[in-house]
């Protein structure tokens, strides 16, 4: 972490940047927040550990609209959703300085106080451990069990879009690879009534926050249609049942082709719906249908929905699929 | 209260239509007499692929049990490659639907050209049959019943 | 608040039998904004029309929906009305309750209650509707006509005559089409030559004509008024601006074993060839797959004895790009292939032939010299076994549902010939129906009948086999009730034709649409026969259903003057339903610009006011004039800054939400 | 029981799934069929018959124990119209009444002979009695 | 490769060659043919009518016994193959016919349609290959004017049984080619013999036979090969015209593989 403070000074003070975009500690020891640093004495309070999950290239919308360039720290997932909105023209990437940092894996401090760990004070890391310092003294507990659960289907540890690399290196090797369809593939394999089930009991749990509209890197338009007033929808928190799975619906149909599986929706979602099982499937979909397809390893290819061949599947193959 | 159980059901059912091929198939099959329930009620588009997944959610919204989309089949769009997007984009709602758990049957897509009066009308009377044996639609709505 | 008038169609009893318009008055009046209901006869009438404008100046109407027959029919025609009454004609919304409900229902509870509804769904539309201008777009005043047989040729002239320029794309070394492979025409019995030849000769030399043979249309975009067309001219080998069409090439070739298309494979041709005698233009093209200096590189043979010095075997094939401001499909028809139809012994048996190598057997200029004879033994023939419908009425996968309309004239016709010029030989048709509907058609049959002695016998044969040197047909004569098994030297097959297997390409380039059978469908088949749904697509001949020459010369004209009514425009008035985008809500992602298929969509940085922030941003914006309004772009758009006009999001939302009410 | 031909008539269109309406009378079937001059009632008859509900005319017809099952007429069939499957229903009809047996065990030994294969007694039983 | 097969009634009786023949051709060959367990006799017709559903379960009961071994279903017999291909076509197709079967049948799975059935010479034509067999041929039939008699119950209805062109078929001409001998191809080849009405219909059988073997005396054939015992015994018992010797297809390859002697 140090390194990464001393370079960003020295990108500060040699004028390659004007600020810098990063995580700043927060008040507890857990919760550090994306921040912008402007001087040089704004960086004491930077901070880099397994709980900066938060995934900064949505920020540098904004940044990219200020004078000057910015310095931004991305994990190697970060720079898919990065990738991607450059070829949205969402972002410059003149305007932006990359440092790639390494990521050992974000970390989901709920799956640490579920274990029972309460009064947590300060974390740090020890090699595979995690030792926490709590008002009932000190505890310990293994880091891999810690991790979000996009960690634990790692997409790799290679930036795709960089300037520099600190703490990471080209080819290094992914964390723990599981299969990240894997409780797709198990809804899949329910009754509908049984999935209907599941559905219903995670999306009636949604109080229309936004957190996860708000932290998407894809979910990045000016004005959401669920604001504006084409399709009747503006401003409308729960009033009708059915809108909840509508806006959920719609969501993931909006960031389909274009959602790099960056599991941000997932991490922030105050009521904890698996809202990533919703991308995934269409993930998984694109991928059976139209091949392998990721978004953000590039910054031109077509998107699957804005492509298409002659020989497309029909949309009966839902039906006949569904009869296997 | 009494319910009524013996109440007929009669489905509501919207056809999306695109103008050059299926709204002109569904006017053959009109001028040709070929008869299909007046449970499915059209709306013309230009193209399918002017059909947002917005439109068919709202209809289901509003109480439709079925949905179903006609185009031009492929490679003969009028507009050259709209219901090439159109068949990804519904082919992917349609996955997802029935992800949700929503019956696959509620919602379907057919090529049906400006000559296909026959498969116009066998269309719609296959398509109202399966919303029949699927009976009203309430899973979309129930998606978020306890509240 | 809008204004709206609700006007009902009775069309006489088409709609009143099974709708009670006047219930759908009422419903109709009692929707919020209407202000006006009422039903008529015949809305589309003059008197009905008045009745609308009378209203709207009354009234103050702002907008109107008429419930009667599809808007494919009348909508522009309420327009209009509309438009004379003063107000925008995009305020008019038509509720289809002939062919989408009274037509299709039998119930009158029913269908008045969907009619109803239909009338609901198209106030809910209108009340959102907004007034749209139209704008213009550019003619280039010049024509392509696809296909060089007689349609072709006629069409071109026609347009030529009127003085515009037009291209004609023949696949084939030479125009002439089908026609020219035919000996004799029904019923006059006019050498077929002798009335083409005259065309051809007149096409080529029309100054308004350019004629690309041996070329295909490659690549097709625009629209209407501006088509853009890239014409591939294949490379001929021989350069037309040397060749004399002296023919010591074809007669020299070595290598002569082709089989002759133009001969329907009856006989075989020279590798450098001109398909017939008065090819137009009459210069060679080498088939580079038959030609020997192709193949081994040896040869030469025609270069040596081209005094003109005419022969090039470097050519390449050339792409000619060029603007139209109409195109007309004239690909014509092939007969279909008769391998599974073995029953009829045609690929077993040389002496079972198609009606169409009669043609050529038949002709002066054909294999044998117009002589008549077997393919086998080339022994005259004593007796001969015609047999209809080959493939034709067929609901099997075989063959073709319709019927090909040709037969049953062009059969009595060889009947006839044959009675004429060889009396000697016994000529038997065998027919399921005899269709002679035409001036002086049934008249042409009865002689060949009751003058040339022609025997028709009512029923489809079963079986043709070899046997001896002989043909055993095996059928029933129906009216007898009887077996008939006869002895026969030969066996004619009235094969079903069908549409140029290169239809289907042309017409995906052309967007234009197509039946299950491949013929071209008409925008209308009563009313715009010789039209394709696709503005500035006209179709000429048999690809549009099968037809005979005067018919198809009768279409070509209509299909030029189509054209000449097309061309005759300075400005083309666009449609206004195109897609807008708001620039406040566009993020310029650049989603709609990649499935715009006319590439109308492009970006500005530009300079916006979003409630007080200032800034430059990415935008959309669509060039009207290319945009043909498919609404491809606004599904694309995540934010929904990209709409349609006069299908908009609102719209649409408003029309599904009055159907599910 | 005693059903009214209308009534036979609908028995042989469903056991035999045969749309008679489909027929175009183009005569193909009888054309083609190697039985045709022991018929009484021909193929292309069988279908017409059907159609107008004829039916005792055809329970009496002995075309229905001249008819090869050889498909000649399914094959051949322009419009898809299956005469071979009416022409069986209607057989069935005849022998699925009592005493309406063409062949009994008793015939069989004089009809047979040294070479004769399994398969003709199987399939004749099978044809002609039930 | 070992393929499961339904020899029918004929095959254990009066036409034992055409079944010994075709075992011994099939292992030279490299193939093996296993014959089912407990089959029954296939009915030698085809039930038409739809209400039809006991008359076609020895065929179902077959056609399971080797989707249970995970093997195609190989038949010799032409009416056999004509019976099974047919109430195999059913089962994938006509549900009625499919649930009603499968309600009688009560098997552990119920089956619907997935068994592959071959004829034996598809077998020679698909999977071991004509050029193949003509390789092994190690006495070529050189001379031989021999025509194919197809009959009716392989070829149609062609829209099920698939088997060659119903009216222009090349399947046993080419196996004739292979085996070395001239193949002579004549109109009546795809012509019903009558052999299902020769024990009731002598004259009409007669008629038909003669007509068969005139149309291939007429293309000068000077023997005749068949798959069908019916067939063969009604070629060679009705009619009254100048015969010709007809032989089974497998009496035939099993010479021509050296493995019998004329």
């Amino acid at each position: 972490m140090q390194e990464l403070v001393k370079r960003a000074k020295e990108l500060l003070a040699d004028g390659t940047v004007v600020r810098v975009l990063g995580w700043k500690q927060g008040d507890l020891g857990y919760n550090p927040e994306p921040a912008y640093f402007n001087s040089e004495e704004e960086l004491k309070d930077f901070v880099y550990d397994g709980f900066c999950g938060a995934n900064l290239s949505k920020y540098m919308i904004e940044a990219c609209k200020m004078e000057g360039n910015t310095l931004v720290f991305l994990k190697p997932c970060d720079t898919y959703s990065f990738n991607q909105l450059i070829k949205e023209h969402r972002v410059k990437r003149e305007k932006a300085y990359i440092i790639g940092v390494g990521c050992k894996g974000t970390l989901d401090i709920d799956k640490v106080k579920n274990a029972g760990i309460k009064g947590i004070e300060s974390i740090s890391q020890d090699g595979d451990t995690l030792k926490l310092k709590t008002i009932y003294g000190e505890k310990e507990f293994p880091f891999n069990d810690a991790l979000l659960e996009r960690c634990t289907v790692c997409k790799g540890k290679t930036h795709q879009v960089y300037d520099e690399l600190i703490g990471a290196a080209e080819g290094e090797e992914a964390g723990p690879v599981g299969n990240r369809f894997e409780m797709v593939e198990k809804l899949e394999a329910m009754s509908p009534k049984e999935r209907f089930e599941f559905w219903q009991g995670e999306l009636s749990k949604c109080i229309r926050c936004n957190a996860c509209r708000n932290a998407c890197p894809a979910c990045s338009c000016l004005k959401c249609v669920f604001d504006s007033n084409q399709f009747d929808t503006a401003q409308k928190a729960n009033v009708d049942t059915f809108e909840e799975q509508m806006f959920h619906i719609i969501r993931a149909f909006h960031v389909a082709g274009r959602c790099t599986d960056c599991g941000e929706c997932s991490r922030v979602c105050p009521q904890g719906i698996p809202l990533h099982l919703l991308n995934r499937k269409f993930i998984k979909d694109i991928n059976e249908f139209y091949g392998e397809y990721q978004a953000g390893e590039d910054t031109d290819s077509r998107a699957p929905l804005t492509n298409y061949t002659f020989e497309d599947v029909e949309p009966g193959i839902v039906v006949e699929r569904g009869q296997k | 209260m009494q319910v009524e159980n013996n109440k007929e059901f009669r489905p509501k059912i919207v056809a999306f239509c695109c103008n050059w091929c299926s709204y002109a198939g569904a006017d053959l099959a009109g001028s040709s007499r070929l008869a299909y329930p007046a449970d499915v009620k059209i709306i013309r588009v230009p193209c399918s692929c002017r059909v947002n997944p917005m439109f068919i959610l709202r209809a289901f919204q509003k109480g439709a049990d079925g949905v179903i989309m006609c185009g031009c089949h492929p490679g003969d769009c009028h507009y050259t490659s709209g219901n090439y997007y159109a068949r990804r984009r519904m082919t992917l709602l349609f996955s997802m639907l029935d992800y949700l758990g929503v019956e696959n049957g509620r919602t379907r897509v057919e090529w049906v050209s400006a000559a296909e009066g026959v498969k116009f009308s066998t269309t719609m009377n296959e398509f109202v049959a399966k919303i029949h044996s699927l009976g009203e639609n309430v899973r979309l709505e129930d998606l978020r019943c306890k509240n | 608040m809008q204004r709206i008038g609700v006007f009902v169609c009775h069309c006489g009893s088409n709609i009143a039998a099974t709708v009670d318009v006047a219930r759908v008055v009422e419903a109709a009046a009692k929707e919020p904004g209407v202000v006006h209901a009422e039903d008529y006869q015949y809305m589309c009438s003059e008197a009905g029309q008045l009745k609308i404008r009378e209203a709207i100046k009354e009234k103050n109407l702002t907008g109107i929906v008429v419930c009667s027959c599809s808007p494919r029919m009348h909508e522009n025609t309420f327009r209009q009305a509309a438009e004379r009454a003063g107000i925008n004609p995009y305020m008019v919304e038509i509720a289809n309750i002939r062919e989408h409900c009274s037509w299709i229902h039998k119930d009158m509870e029913e269908a008045t209650e969907k009619a109803v509804i239909l009338a609901r769904a198209a106030i809910a539309k209108v009340t959102l509707n907004a007034p749209l201008q139209a704008g213009t777009s550019k003619v280039v005043k010049r024509a392509l006509v696809i296909g060089g047989g007689i349609a072709g040729i006629q069409t071109a002239l026609d347009i030529a005559d009127a003085g515009y320029e037009v291209d004609i794309v023949e696949k084939t070394p030479s125009i002439g089409g089908r026609m020219s492979q035919l000996d004799k025409t029904f019923p006059t019995l006019d050498c077929s030559a002798c009335i083409l030849t005259p065309k051809m000769v007149e096409a080529s030399a029309h100054e308004k004509i350019t004629i690309y043979t041996y070329s295909e249309v490659e690549k097709v975009s625009g629209f209407v008024g501006d088509f853009t067309v890239d014409i591939r001219k294949k490379a001929r080998s021989v350069d037309m601006s040397k060749c004399t069409g002296c023919g010591v090439c074809q007669e020299k070739c070595p290598s002569k074993k082709a089989p002759s298309e133009f001969n329907r494979g009856l006989n075989t041709r020279s590798a450098i060839y001109t398909p017939f005698a008065q090819a137009i233009p009459n210069v060679p093209v080498i088939d580079r797959e038959n030609c020997i200096k192709f193949k081994t590189g040896k040869c030469g043979v025609c270069s040596k004895v081209c005094q003109a010095g005419a022969i090039d075997y470097d050519q390449q094939d050339e792409i000619v790009t060029q603007n139209y401001g109409a195109i007309v499909v004239a690909t014509g028809f092939d007969t279909i292939k008769l391998d599974e139809y073995d029953e009829y012994s045609y690929s077993t048996s040389p002496d079972v032939i198609t009606s169409l190598e009669l043609e050529r057997i038949m002709n002066a200029a054909g294999p044998t010299k117009g002589h008549l004879e077997r393919m086998s033994d080339h022994k005259a023939p004593k007796s001969m076994v015609f047999i209809q419908c080959v493939g034709s009425r067929c609901a099997d996968r075989r063959g073709k549902s319709y019927c090909s309309k040709i037969c049953c004239m062009y059969t009595a016709k060889h009947a006839m010939l044959i009675r004429d010029k060889y009396p000697d030989v016994e000529v038997t048709v065998f027919y399921i129906d005899v269709r002679t509907p035409g001036k002086n058609f049934d008249e042409f049959y009865r002689r060949a009948v009751e003058e040339y002695g022609v025997n028709y016998i009512k029923g489809q044969v079963g079986k043709v086999s070899e046997k001896g040197d002989k043909l055993l047909v095996q059928g029933v004569d129906l009216i007898d009730n009887k077996r008939i098994l006869m002895e026969t030297d030969m066996v004619v097959l009235a094969t079903a034709i069908e549409p140029n297997k290169d239809v289907r390409k042309i017409a995906t380039m052309l967007t234009a649409s197509i039946d299950t059978n491949n013929f071209l469908t008409e925008s209308h088949a009563k009313l715009r026969p010789v039209e394709s749904p696709t503005a500035g697509i006209f179709l000429s001949g048999v690809c549009q259903g099968p037809k005979d020459i005067p018919e198809t010369v009768a279409q070509a004209g209509a299909a030029a003057v189509k054209v000449v009514g097309l061309l005759a425009k300075d400005h083309l008035v666009t449609n206004p339903c195109v897609a807008k985008s708001n620039e406040l809500f566009c993020n310029g992602c650049s989603s709609c610009e990649k499935v715009c298929p006319y590439g109308a969509i492009s970006y500005e940085e530009k300079e916006v006011n979003d409630h007080g922030i200032r800034e430059t941003r990415r935008v959309a914006v669509v060039n009207s004039a290319l945009c043909q309004g498919c609404g491809a772009c606004t599904v694309a758009c995540p934010s929904g800054a990209m709409d349609l006009q006069g299908f908009s999001n609102r719209q649409i939302l408003a029309e599904v939400d009055a159907i599910c009410k | 029981m005693l059903r009214t031909e209308k009534e036979q008539a609908e028995i042989i269109k469903e056991i035999s799934g045969v749309n008679t309406k489909k027929c175009m009378k183009c005569g193909k079937c009888s054309a083609s069929c190697p039985a045709y001059d022991e018929m009484d009632i021909r193929p292309h008859q069988f279908v017409s018959y059907v159609q107008n509900g004829d039916i005792n005319a055809l329970l009496e017809s002995k075309s229905i124990w001249k008819c090869l099952s050889c498909f000649a007429c399914v094959e051949r069939c322009p419009r898809d119209v299956k005469p071979a499957r009416l022409i069986e229903a209607v057989r069935l009809m005849v022998i699925r009444q009592r005493g309406g047996n063409y062949l009994t065990p008793n015939e069989v030994p004089e009809l047979l002979d040294e070479e004769l294969p399994q398969q003709l007694l199987a399939s004749a039983f099978r044809k002609y009695s039930k | 490769m070992v393929y499961s097969y339904y020899p029918g009634c004929t095959l254990k009786n009066k036409a034992q060659d055409l079944d010994k023949y075709a075992r011994m051709s099939a292992e030279a060959l490299g193939f093996t043919l296993e014959e089912i367990e407990e089959w029954q006799c296939c009915g030698a017709v085809y039930p038409q009518a739809s209400d039809e559903i006991a008359t076609k379960l020895s065929a179902v009961r077959a056609l399971n016994s080797a989707k249970e071994k995970d093997q195609d279903l190989v038949t010799l017999c032409s009416a056999c193959h004509h019976v099974i291909k047919r109430v195999n076509d059913d089962m994938k197709h006509v549900e009625d016919i499919r649930t009603r079967a499968n309600n009688y049948l009560e098997l552990e799975e119920p089956y619907e349609g997935e068994t592959q059935v071959l004829h034996f010479l598809e077998v020679l034509r698909d999977r071991v290959g004509f050029d193949v067999l003509k390789e092994k041929v190690t006495n070529p039939l050189t001379g031989k004017k021999i025509g194919a008699y197809y009959g009716c119950m392989l070829l149609r209805p062609s829209s099920v049984m698939a088997f060659d062109d119903p009216e222009n078929p090349t399947i046993m001409e080419d196996f004739i080619r292979a085996l070395g001998a001239e193949a002579v191809v004549y109109p009546y080849r795809n012509e019903c013999c009558g052999g299902y009405i020769s024990l009731k219909e002598k004259a009409l059988a007669g008629n038909l036979v003669d007509q068969v073997m005139e149309s291939a005396a007429d293309k000068g054939a000077e023997e005749l090969i068949t798959a069908c015992p019916l067939c063969l015994y009604n070629l060679k018992n009705s009619g009254s015209a100048k015969k010709l010797p007809v032989h089974y297809i497998t009496e035939l390859l099993a010479q021509a593989l050296g493995l019998i002697t004329e």
